[in-house]
């Protein structure tokens, strides 16, 4: 399992190489790659800027990847985030989940988001033409994390 | 006893601190008390700690409920609903 | 819309990548590759050959991707399924969506995955240890292809 | 009339033919026709292409049922359920 915090880019191509590599029994990868927009809440974005809360970022998204590998069967996973400064098209998060079968991977993929949305410790400030704005959470992240409490069942 | 507090994103900003100490009363103690020592500064802790705020608690870096017991060196951080990913 | 069926290998990096060009109102990515596995159905798999029905091939894709962006508000898909000789960890298939939020990305990846694996024309047949066997299809296939029949609700 | 008619994996396999034209009565027939036709022949096409067992049709290119239609110059294909991805 492969959890990072960093100011960094990353290369999706690499990183899902890496979650393969020596695993011939994985049949399916599900990525997820999460990008700074131009445009948000109707005001032109010209950056962002990511904070968190460094003790508890990492242990955070570990916890999240634990749960999925609790509730389906998954190979690998890996996460990465970045903080700092954003510009739009720049890449913010990767989830990438290997396993046996593709339901798995999707499930796990999608999960670990939703979780990450609401429960892992990162903010986002925008710089707008109106000025800098803290972003709102979004009710509809709420939401999908709590359509998972049910046990998924296809 | 001491509690270490922190303060993150637009919390941080307005309260216009990101770190501090609060001393509370030694023994059993759960974070709604801590929230009131907090409230009772009045102004902008006040208002956005009041009941019906949206805000989150961590207890040594666990997203915690108001009934969530802290003690003496305990980390307790908090903060907006996170918005990252 | 990008649809390729090809004997060569493709790169998940690159395509995403040509996927997300000069789109900064994407705001996320989600993708599927689909591996082959060195064990299926408790037998070794030392190589697979992938048939297909050239004149249909494309065309069923293309329906499928289509269908996907009726269901769901995406920017753009890419869907590339590979045919001839594989082996074990070599890449099957690819399915990439670039959405504005990433419900709808993941939503139309799996959605054209799980149809794909229902009504485009690919046969696989493995060489065993017992000799070579045409894959048999799945019913948890037509079972996931079906669930999709509702419209889909958060 | 002449009907082309393809044939994929195992079941092309099996018919030891990947593609013929087949001979039907002209006007309006349906899928269901031609299967009748071709499991006339006994042996492993009336075997392969008995009711319930597993196989999908195609006319020009798109999945059919037994009742669709196929009209002179029509390319049928027949087929086991996909197996790609």
């Amino acid at each position: 399992m492969k959890i990072s915090v960093q100011i960094e880019d990353f290369d999706l191509g690499r990183e899902v190489t890496e979650l393969r590599a020596h695993q011939p029994q994985i049949g399916a990868v599900a990525s997820f790659v999460g990008l700074v927009r131009d445009i948000n809440d109707g005001s032109t974005v010209a950056a962002m800027s990511l904070e968190h809360y460094p003790a508890m970022t990492e242990k955070a998204l570990r916890d999240i990847a634990a749960e999925a590998a609790q509730r389906w069967q998954i190979i690998d996973a890996t996460i990465i985030h970045r903080i700092g400064d954003l510009y739009p098209t720049d890449q913010i998060v990767l989830v990438a989940v290997a396993s046996m079968h593709r339901h798995d991977a999707f499930a796990a993929c999608e999960f670990i988001m939703d979780f990450l949305k609401t429960s892992a410790p990162f903010w986002k400030k925008e710089l707008t033409p109106q000025g800098a704005r803290w972003v709102d959470a979004r009710e509809t992240d709420e939401t999908a994390t709590q359509r998972w409490t049910k046990p998924s069942k296809r | 006893m001491h509690i270490k507090v922190l303060y993150f994103a637009r919390l941080r900003e307005q309260f216009g601190v990101s770190e501090e100490i609060v001393e509370l009363p030694d023994g059993a103690v759960m974070v709604a008390m801590l929230l009131d020592v907090l409230r009772a500064r009045g102004g902008v802790w006040a208002e956005q700690l009041a009941a019906g705020q949206a805000y989150r608690v961590a207890v040594n870096q666990e997203l915690a409920d108001q009934v969530a017991p802290i003690e003496a060196g305990d980390e307790v951080a908090i903060f907006p609903p996170v918005t990252g990913g």
